[in-house]
């Protein structure tokens, strides 16, 4: 692990998953957005698709077979969603 | 206690980080009682807090001495008009001044004022403001407005039963508007849904006059047995004070006494103020906590914190109380650590309550709160003698006599005028229109009334509010009055109707009052019940504007003389002032709330006609 | 018979659960999501609600309750269990129900009395209503629109187990107009409209929903 | 611009915003999940913070400033939101 950002604690680290919906599963936000966009005149954007995105403080090395269950099974469900975990690159 | 001021602004809370290390201070040292006695001549910047010179002055002989950092927030937030009501005060009397109805069992000056429906059954009910973090940050400032109200009715001793919203916007196609509304809309139902209460009505009305200052006032109602009332008050020397519910955060410091006593200025989105984050999952733990406890007989005081946070519900417990009180700073849960003790004693974080417990039954107080996951935690107690103290880090930093807090700040007498442009409105009469002259003029006519936003269907907002939840809605919208059961063997219930009209008020703010308060009143009678007490929130513009406090005045002296021609008693309200868009005042604009009472709703009346065949009949003039 | 409803922190309808089995002449039964006790009843009803706030996504965390181990349990050994609004969602994350609940296509919460055709009148919870009546019952909510893979909603009518349409406008634009699905065997059923608020003339729009209550009460007697 | 990846548009790229609450704001949606997370054991995390995640797809080469200013102003409410604009790196 690199040494810790200044103000992180000192065996703290951050994790990310990112949940975004199946593609083949409708987003209505994602479209409201799309939406708003169009009428501010944003013409350029062709698709927007609305996810969640955590950030979690682990303590120590995070362990990754944990935190892929973790991510799979609570922060997101499968039956519609998709995950993306980021950890720290060491 | 009320809350509208629920943000604060960036400068105060810079102002008020500094005020432990900054100039005019030794750098990093805490500025304790004994700091403070020995050095008297030390700047403070009472100013930038929103406190006046004389008030300042106030405060150093009531001490003996300048006050403390600590001290300084704590007087400026319960000094502020939106805690002390100085302005407002000497005119609300007349409300304490009506002869005396049977129905009441608590009166004006708690939490909320109770009223006997029948049965051994008391409800509590409250309107109150929460205008300006509403601007600022829609959804979040009606749910917190909700939350607030909320917590007041709990406050009382009672479960919540329902909740209602009156709600005034500009113009209905005005650019902002689409911004405010649907955000206010979504959070009054977000927050009030996932509470579980229902949405028995309110109101919707478009004018120009709050383009920038939309008013958003949330009424909650709430049922219990007569010997539930508790107070907040501080009792028994020895007995603990408990916060519980949320941690506290860095949210709304200065703002009861920034935004309540100052408008907006059209500056971008960096100088805006904080917003809190309404919790409702978090509320709805701390009212199934709160009446596990009462049931128990767990508590002999409780206060929510609201506006001004830790140091109102510590100075209006004591200070209603007959001791003192000793808070050890320190054992406050925080979400953010590097608060000072300044900022935790003045924020507003949202969903915490403070109870006053015997220590005997301290330990099953917390095992409530543990079965809820409602975080509580003993900061202190009820001491001998009649002073208020605080400690941090081991060191006194707050000693003050809690009654100058919390009930003897300064009452102002503003100066009055009626409005100069007051004859002119009431000369124009509506004869001199124009009048339809051609089938096509009166067709254009007709379209404009059917599709005024003021008349039209209000369904877009009242779907986005639970009508059912608690399966004890009799009435709801579109019915003139939400009738709710509260016995389901006696068909025992309770009816109640909130209106406001600004506009009748900007014409005659006595008579328009009264108006008001007929229509409530009609509202309620019209469903079979009826009415009781009544609530009321006042929206007025700036006090320091002669004409607006007339225009107070007058509202205020109508509100009363009608109350004593239909012996109604005034149980409660709110007060919120500084209400303009740009230089220009609001339409004063009082919303007032009548409660009634069903002996069986069964027999109630809806609006409406059901059966064909049915006589109708025009009653009045 | 002893009907049990579980209340998360965040149940709201619980209250309204338990009447609606009283109503209909069984005796309700509360439970606490923290224990691992059912004490003893026939069945059970997730009731509507808030659990945890809808935080994460709803019924996410509630269906992880240790009370929901024994549910799923119980209920893969044919105890009847019916998810009402919140206890669809919290039924669907448990994985006791297929597909999901997500946010309404229209954005808004939605409170209103809505039309339902009972498309099936043999599962545990809907024998008193006859297949292809028409019901009233509010619906209120603002995830509730049902959603899944087109291929898993082809098996899920393929195997006939949508159990309510929405008819008369669907409310929240849920798949194929699904208001509630049931389990293989007919003894889980879920679906996002109230029927425990239909169950008086004084406080629902009908009484429609009581025959969810009375139905129980025979399915549990005949069983 | 990098050869687009396969199965994406030719002149479509893929622009990810994460919008997180500002850290004095606070989060009862990640407090409620760091609170399931201990319940079911996982010990280990420390704090959990839930964000939105947008992923826009944007004609030809997106525009930096247009989307900062859609980042800041459309997809977070400033008051109470921080912005993290991810490009495509090229
Ligand atoms: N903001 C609101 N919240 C809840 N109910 C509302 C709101 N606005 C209007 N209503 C309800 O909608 C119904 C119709 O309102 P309105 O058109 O103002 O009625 P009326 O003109 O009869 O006073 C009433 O039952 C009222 O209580």
């Amino acid at each position: 692990m690199l040494p810790a950002a200044p103000g992180t604690l000192v065996g703290v680290s951050r994790v990310v998953v990112d949940v975004v919906l199946k593609p083949e599963i409708s987003d209505p936000q994602g479209q409201a957005v799309l939406g708003a966009l169009g009428r501010l005149g944003h013409d350029s954007v062709r698709s927007v698709r609305q996810g969640k995105h955590f950030v979690l403080e682990v303590d120590g090395t995070p362990d990754e077979a944990e935190l892929k269950q973790i991510a799979e099974t609570l922060l997101a469900n499968p039956v519609i969603e998709d995950v993306e975990l980021h950890l720290p690159t060491d | 206690m009320t809350e509208d001021g629920t943000a604060g602004q960036a400068s105060a809370t810079a102002g008020l980080s500094d005020l432990d290390t900054g100039p005019g201070r030794l750098a990093n040292r805490l500025d304790t009682v004994d700091l403070a006695a020995s050095t008297p001549g030390d700047e403070q910047p009472y100013a930038e807090l929103g406190l006046r010179a004389d008030e300042y002055v106030r405060i150093t002989e009531i001490l003996g001495r300048r006050p403390t950092t600590a001290e300084l927030a704590m007087y400026s937030v319960m000094w502020s008009e939106h805690c002390s009501y100085k302005s407002s005060k000497v005119h609300l009397r007349q409300f304490g001044d009506l002869p005396p109805s049977d129905a009441l069992l608590v009166g004006i000056g708690e939490n909320a004022g109770v009223v006997d429906v029948g049965d051994g059954y008391a409800v509590t009910f409250k309107v109150e403001s929460h205008n300006h973090p509403s601007y600022v940050e829609p959804y979040q400032g009606a749910a917190t407005g909700v939350g607030g109200i909320v917590r007041d009715i709990l406050t009382m001793g009672a479960r919540p039963i329902a909740v209602m919203d009156s709600l005034r916007f500009g113009r209905a196609d005005a650019p902002d508007t689409a911004r405010v509304l649907p955000g206010v809309v979504a959070g009054v139902g977000g927050y009030g849904n996932c509470l579980g209460l229902p949405n028995i009505g309110g109101e919707l009305v478009f004018d120009d006059c709050y383009a920038g200052n939309p008013l958003v006032n949330a009424l909650c109602v709430g049922v219990m047995k007569h010997e539930d009332v508790r107070l907040a008050k501080a009792e028994g020397v020895g007995n603990k004070v408990i916060l519980f519910g949320a941690r506290t955060g860095g949210d709304g410091i200065g703002g009861v006494s920034v935004l309540a006593s100052e408008t907006f200025d059209a500056e971008g989105p960096a100088k805006r103020p904080s917003v809190q984050v309404g919790d409702p999952f978090t509320e709805k733990l701390l009212i199934e906590a709160c009446l596990e406890i009462f049931a128990a007989d767990l508590v002999t005081g409780i206060q929510d914190l609201g506006g001004a946070g830790l140091s109102c519900a510590t100075s209006e417990l004591a200070s209603a109380g007959t001791g003192g009180m000793h808070v050890d700073l320190d054992t406050v849960p925080l979400r953010d650590s590097t608060l000072t003790p300044a900022e935790i004693l003045m924020s507003e974080s949202q969903e915490r309550m403070c109870a006053i417990v015997e220590p005997g039954k301290v330990d099953a107080f917390l095992a409530v709160c543990r079965t809820w996951d409602v975080l509580a935690t003993v900061i202190g107690e009820v001491t001998a003698g009649d002073r208020l103290t605080v400690d941090w880090h081991g060191e006194r930093i707050v000693d003050v006599p809690p009654r100058t807090v919390a009930h003897e700040g300064p009452v102002y007498q503003r100066p009055m005028q009626r409005p100069a442009d007051l004859d002119a409105l009431q000369a124009d009469d509506p004869a001199r229109l124009p009048r339809p002259q051609t089938g096509a003029e009166l067709q254009a006519h007709w379209l404009a009334v059917v599709s005024s936003p003021d008349g039209a269907d209000k369904t877009w907002v009242t779907e986005q509010y639970d009508r059912y939840v608690r399966g004890n809605t009799v009435l709801a919208q579109p019915d003139d009055a939400g009738v709710v059961r509260i016995d389901e063997e006696s068909h025992r219930g309770i009816a109640l109707s909130l209106d406001g009209n600004g506009r009748y008020a900007r014409l005659d703010p006595y008579t328009g009052t009264q108006l008001n308060l007929a229509e409530a009143y009609r509202n309620v009678a019209v469903s079979g019940a009826k009415p009781l007490a009544v609530t009321n929130c006042l929206n007025f513009g700036s006090p320091e504007s002669p004409e607006v406090m007339w225009q107070f005045a007058e509202a205020v002296r109508g509100l009363a003389d009608a109350c004593r021609e239909l012996g109604l008693p005034v149980t409660g309200g709110n007060v919120s002032l500084y209400n303009q868009t740009g230089d220009v005042a609001i339409n004063p604009t009082p919303v007032i709330g009548v409660l009634g009472v069903h002996d069986d709703v069964r027999t109630r009346v809806p609006s409406g006609w059901r059966v064909p065949g049915e006589t109708v009949l025009l009653l009045g003039t | 018979m002893r009907i049990g409803v579980i209340t998360f922190p965040g149940s709201l309808d619980d209250v309204d659960a338990a009447r609606a089995v009283r109503l209909a002449g069984g005796n309700p039964i509360s439970l606490w999501h923290a224990d691992h006790d059912l004490k003893d009843v026939d069945a059970v009803v997730l009731p509507g609600g808030f659990s945890y706030g809808d935080y994460l996504r709803a019924g996410a965390i509630a269906a992880r309750a240790p009370l929901m181990q024994d549910v799923v349990d119980r209920a893969t050994r044919g105890m009847p269990v019916l998810g009402i609004c919140n206890g669809f969602q919290v039924l669907c994350e448990a994985g006791l129900l297929p597909g999901a609940l997500t946010r309404n296509s229209h954005l808004h919460f939605r409170n209103r009395d809505q039309v339902l055709r009972v498309e099936r009148a043999d599962t545990a919870w809907t024998q008193d209503y006859a297949s292809g009546q028409r019901i009233v019952i509010p619906v209120k909510n603002g995830e509730g629109r049902y959603v899944a893979a087109d291929a898993d909603l082809d098996r899920l009518e393929g195997e006939d187990r949508v159990v309510f349409r929405y008819v008369g406008g669907n409310p929240n634009g849920s798949s194929r107009d699904i208001a509630g699905v049931t389990s293989g065997n007919g003894r889980v059923v879920g679906l996002m409209p109230h029927p425990e608020h239909a169950v008086e003339d004084l406080t629902g729009p009908s009484t429609d929903g009581l025959g969810f209550f009375t139905s129980i009460l025979k399915a549990v007697v005949n069983a």
